[in-house]
């Protein structure tokens, strides 16, 4: 079983006629996720590539398609908009992949959501792919294989490295979802982890993490007092320096909670097998399975 | 964005704090100038992007124009933790009863805006916050409906404050707020902040940080960037859309993704080298980005080798390696570049690379034996 | 509080809204002068706060200041629903390319702000909504985040409108919302909404209606009512902090809380009566407050009988028999008064007012028999 | 059993050295209901009559006194506030008696009340009383008896007459709310018919509404729908015209839902007991409980 996204995911492409929208459109297509709609306002009617028909709201897309997914690749000043217009149509699934959104939009967005059965994943994130099932990412579909191993990441191409590796060992994956790296995000580690903890199919889990917040502690009592499913985690940015923002956003050394030293140790305290790099992830995962 | 101190004054004031009369100053010259116009006592303080600056020597009180200039003679060019004094801020002084500490900020796990405020001033928060915390007050601000009065109220009988110097404290509070919100920011500090002796609330000391996401609304505060403070690789790379982080070691290093890079820092670490720089050149970066990158990267004197650590994802091996090599065509590096290649179409990409590299160019399969292979050809002296 | 046309459009205009040139006028002569000042073709509007007002001959579109002037002769003064005539608004005229509705509204059971637009205007929305409920856009916005982009261009893309008129028109919307906000309105409907042959988009017709409660701190809104215009009764009511509404019968009522007076209105109905007034005359009022009451009530030349109906709640019943004895002195009233006691200390009230009450207050147990009483009397005569 | 207030309540006043929060203070404390605190910004320190300790704000009255309930009595323009600042401290039952809060205000109070655990009962209202658990109201507590019928009401005084018959006629209450008489309040009907319906000891419950809005209709299917107590009902209001505010902010004939008669008729409709007068509510009440 996947999570969040699978077979009955009938998605909604919101941007779908900018540069990124279109080409990942065409991506997702072609993994075989079912794209019912896309929305670009002003070319209502108007039919992207591979057939998908746009409309000028999400309103009126849901209306004629029942999406209940959406995926959302607006520029940075359009995004919060676009994820309160998902919500608005009662969406269950919004995944933001823009990256740049202000943080005082994704504040307001983030305590919106307390409103709202849905979840956000994102912003500045590469999406969710359940192998087999749906793609709604910019994830490569081809690195990926079904099988019974969940990955939840703050990065996108950990979660590529990780997933390779893995799959390369042989060992499939249920859903890979990157939660995205920005300081407000919709949804955490927690929320994907009770996920595949629910999930009778995914028997490991993998939490890449990295500088910047505490979301990997919080995660780590979570796992230790909630989680039956074992779980291999790995946190990057040992020698990312105080105060310097590495790449993402939220990944920011600003005390001595938010380094990857002191969230591996909490980790490890939790009983939690922490690797120290990706390479070794795989190889934790395959103990964890008995493989 | 970190805002100098007078720049994020001037910000609070448009949003009705109170401060100083104050003026910068680039020039010892200028410091006299101003000090002449503000009169009394003021204190000449370097304005720099880093904390500190008292300690380092960086603040001085002085009673007339002569003694300003001087101050400023001496402070401006100090070196405070590695940031050069390019300007002064001359700051008009006041009669101070008592000194508070008060600060806004985004907090990433509750996804709120968090307030605190202490009647202990003047020092850093994170001690107070050891050695007497019960002076401080926390409380989240949810955005959607914005600092409460009973917020607001809360933290003025916490202050101890009462009749007009409360209501001007109050008034201080929720004129923070609509800076915090107004101007996008990720924290707006203020310590101390001061009532003088005749109850006057001001903002003595402040630290504005702006979200660069942001900045497409705020024109206005995206031009106060100093571009000539920042360092001029780092500036380069924000120019060309790359993420670059300048550090202490001497293996360079280039990645696609900022997850993966910061991974890469860190098993070149593990291997025993020690990573010169973070430089994330993104996704689909082509030719004309990578050889920025490589350029930018091995500008750093340090940098004894190179390591370029490739996943292949959405854009394959081969065409990542095709690219590489013409950005290799467009600068003339000497040092020895370790390219580890993974992902979609990896192999096809390593075949390309062996083809047709010049000697200085080595692969490797693995994120593991690369790192250990750059950090071996750092040791070596980059020969 | 209702607004009439021109304030309202006055207040829209504060917010942003675009409406035609327009005065207002109490004599023909204003009327005239407003005319040669505005030029072309005008319309004089009666301004009454009631609808139908074009059916019944309040608007008159004319050509000349002559004509303005033989028209506000006749409107001014005219009787249109019970309401006189005291002023006229004079408008200039626009080449209208089509008619819209457009209105906020705050929606009782969803709690929230409910925005109703049709590409139908000029007509009563509540039949468009019978005929054409196609033509409706009905959108609901959350007090916490406000009339998002994406709402303006649901309704925008539904208005059909294209290039700067759905900008023009989606600023509309947005400045609406903003005066319906800014100004705690519970209604604002602009009905007809129009496009002009050159893209203008104009408020031809609103409604606007403030929250009482909230003009506490809308003073330059509060200085609008028209005291004129009220009924002088509800007026003087109002100033005494009372309760009142006129009817058309000529049973008087008065009581303590909406609810039993409501309530007691409908006994009187059922007891074959007919209520001449609802007034609440509250918990706690005092001697002087009924004494008004008992004023205002009986100030109505139709009332024939006065049922006073007071349940003893905290205030107890012999404190309000002393309270109704010392307001009877108060007044020189000669109308059959039926008193209904009840509630706590009941017994002890009912005992002061048989002691000590002049021949016309007469007392009864129960709601109903005092209902009966008080109709019976009133058929009587009053007397 | 009681509902939302009993013996277990610890009441907080806000607005206690007011005209009328001190004066009911008295009256609520003489009724046997725990007052464990008042807030009044400024008084901090001070006691109130009766002993009642006095606060500067909620939160120090909370961390203090560990009260669980509310009752404000502050003027209309800080209404809106206290309320937020009891839901701040996480206040569970708040009860607004201020009449003439503004219809904006209530609107962002009664939205974020949905993130909330709490019930906010009026504004505009009497309060709250359970006949020898608590009394947190304005109401006469020497009218109430203790009892199995449970009474819900837009207006204070008609509860009054109502309560009053049942208990001369020797039906005492469970619990009386009055939810308020505005247009936009904390918890229409259904919420307190649905606390009467689970509450073992309410074996029949009163409703009385009046016109305006079209909670009784909502309630009328919600009644017909779920609930197996019985229920008697009363509308007020039958003569009133349309257009006029009948003392109640939110009592205004608008529309033609919104009349006493159209209520009546959809509660007949669904099958409840509706009266045409006060007085014929106790002896409805009577019949269904086998009097």
């Amino acid at each position: 079983m996947a999570i969040l996204v699978d077979d009955n995911t009938k998605l909604l492409v919101q941007g779908i006629t900018g540069r990124e929208g279109a080409f990942h459109t065409g991506r997702m297509v072609e993994s075989g996720t079912n794209v019912v709609a896309g929305v670009t306002p002003g070319k209502g009617g108007q039919t992207a590539d591979g057939g998908v028909p746009i409309f000028n709201t999400v309103s009126e897309a849901v209306e004629e398609t029942g999406a209940n997914a959406s995926v959302i690749f607006v520029p940075p000043q359009f995004a919060a908009d676009a994820i309160f217009e998902s919500l608005g149509s009662d969406m269950k699934t919004v995944c933001c992949i823009t990256e740049g959104v202000p943080v005082h939009d994704m504040m307001r967005v983030a305590n919106y959501l307390r409103f709202k059965d849905a979840t956000l994943i994102g912003p500045n994130c590469p999406g969710v792919l359940s192998p087999g099932q749906a793609n709604v990412s910019i994830m490569p579909r081809s690195i990926f294989a079904e099988g019974n191993v969940g990955v939840v990441s703050r990065s996108g191409t950990l979660t590529y490295q990780v997933v390779n590796e893995l799959t390369q060992m042989g060992i499939g994956q249920t859903s890979a979802v990157g939660i995205g790296g920005d300081p407000i995000i919709g949804t955490d580690f927690i929320e994907i982890l009770s996920l595949f903890e629910a999930d009778p199919e995914t028997e490991c889990a993998v939490m890449i993490g990295e500088i910047g917040g505490n979301a990997e502690q919080r995660a780590a009592e979570y796992i230790q007092s909630e989680m039956t499913t074992p779980v291999v985690a790995y946190i990057a940015g040992f020698t990312a320096p105080e105060g310097k923002t590495m790449g993402h956003a939220g990944a920011i050394v600003s005390g001595g909670d938010t380094t990857a030293e002191a969230k591996s140790n909490a980790l490890r305290k939790a009983g939690i097998r922490a690797a120290e790099n990706p390479s070794e992830v795989a190889q934790l995962v395959a103990d964890a399975l008995g493989k | 964005m970190d805002l100098y101190e007078h720049q994020g004054k001037e910000l609070l004031k448009e949003y009705g704090l109170e401060t100083l009369p104050g003026k910068v100053a680039t020039t010892p010259e200028e410091a006299r100038k101003a000090t002449e116009e503000i009169g009394g006592t003021v204190a000449v303080k370097a304005q720099v992007l880093t904390g500190g600056r008292g300690k380092a020597g960086g603040i001085k009180v002085v009673d007339s124009p002569d003694e300003a200039e001087k101050a400023a003679d001496q402070i401006l060019g100090m070196d405070i933790k590695g940031h050069t004094v390019g300007r002064v801020y001359v700051e008009g002084g006041a009669e101070i009863e008592t000194e508070m500490y008060l600060s806004i900020m985004v907090d990433r796990e509750k996804k709120q805006s968090l307030l605190l405020f202490s009647t202990e001033g003047g020092i850093d928060i994170e001690e107070v916050a050891e050695t007497k915390p019960e002076t401080i007050v926390r409380l989240y601000i949810d955005p959607l409906v914005g600092l409460q009065p009973f917020q607001i109220r809360e933290v003025t009988f916490a202050s101890g404050l009462s009749g007009d110097t409360a209501k001007s404290f109050g008034k201080t509070l929720q004129n923070l707020y609509k800076a915090f919100e107004g101007a996008d920011a990720s924290l707006v500090e203020i310590n101390p902040l001061v009532v003088t002796k005749d109850g006057k609330v001001l903002t003595l000391d402040s630290k504005v940080t702006v979200d660069n996401s942001s900045l497409y609304r705020h024109k206005d505060i995206a031009e106060l960037h100093d571009a000539a403070a920042a360092d001029p690789q780092e500036q380069r790379a924000q120019e060309a859309g790359l993420q670059y982080v300048k550090l202490d070691g001497d293996v360079g290093i280039l990645g696609n993704g900022a997850g993966l890079v910061m991974s890469t820092l860190d098993v070149v670490a593990q291997a025993g080298g020690e990573p010169a720089n973070f430089c994330d050149v993104g996704g689909g970066a082509d030719a004309e980005q990578i050889s920025t990158a490589l350029d930018i990267v091995t500008s750093n004197e340090n940098v004894r080798s190179v390591f370029f650590n490739i996943f292949g994802g959405i854009t394959r091996g081969d065409e990542v390696a095709k690219g590489l090599l013409a950005a290799m065509e467009r600068t003339d590096i000497k040092l020895p570049i370790v390219v580890r290649l993974d992902g979609t179409n990896a192999e096809e990409g390593r075949e390309i690379l062996a083809e047709n590299t010049p000697e200085n160019v080595h692969t490797e399969e693995t994120m593991l034996d690369a790192a250990a292979r750059a950090v071996e050809l750092a040791k070596k002296g980059g020969n």
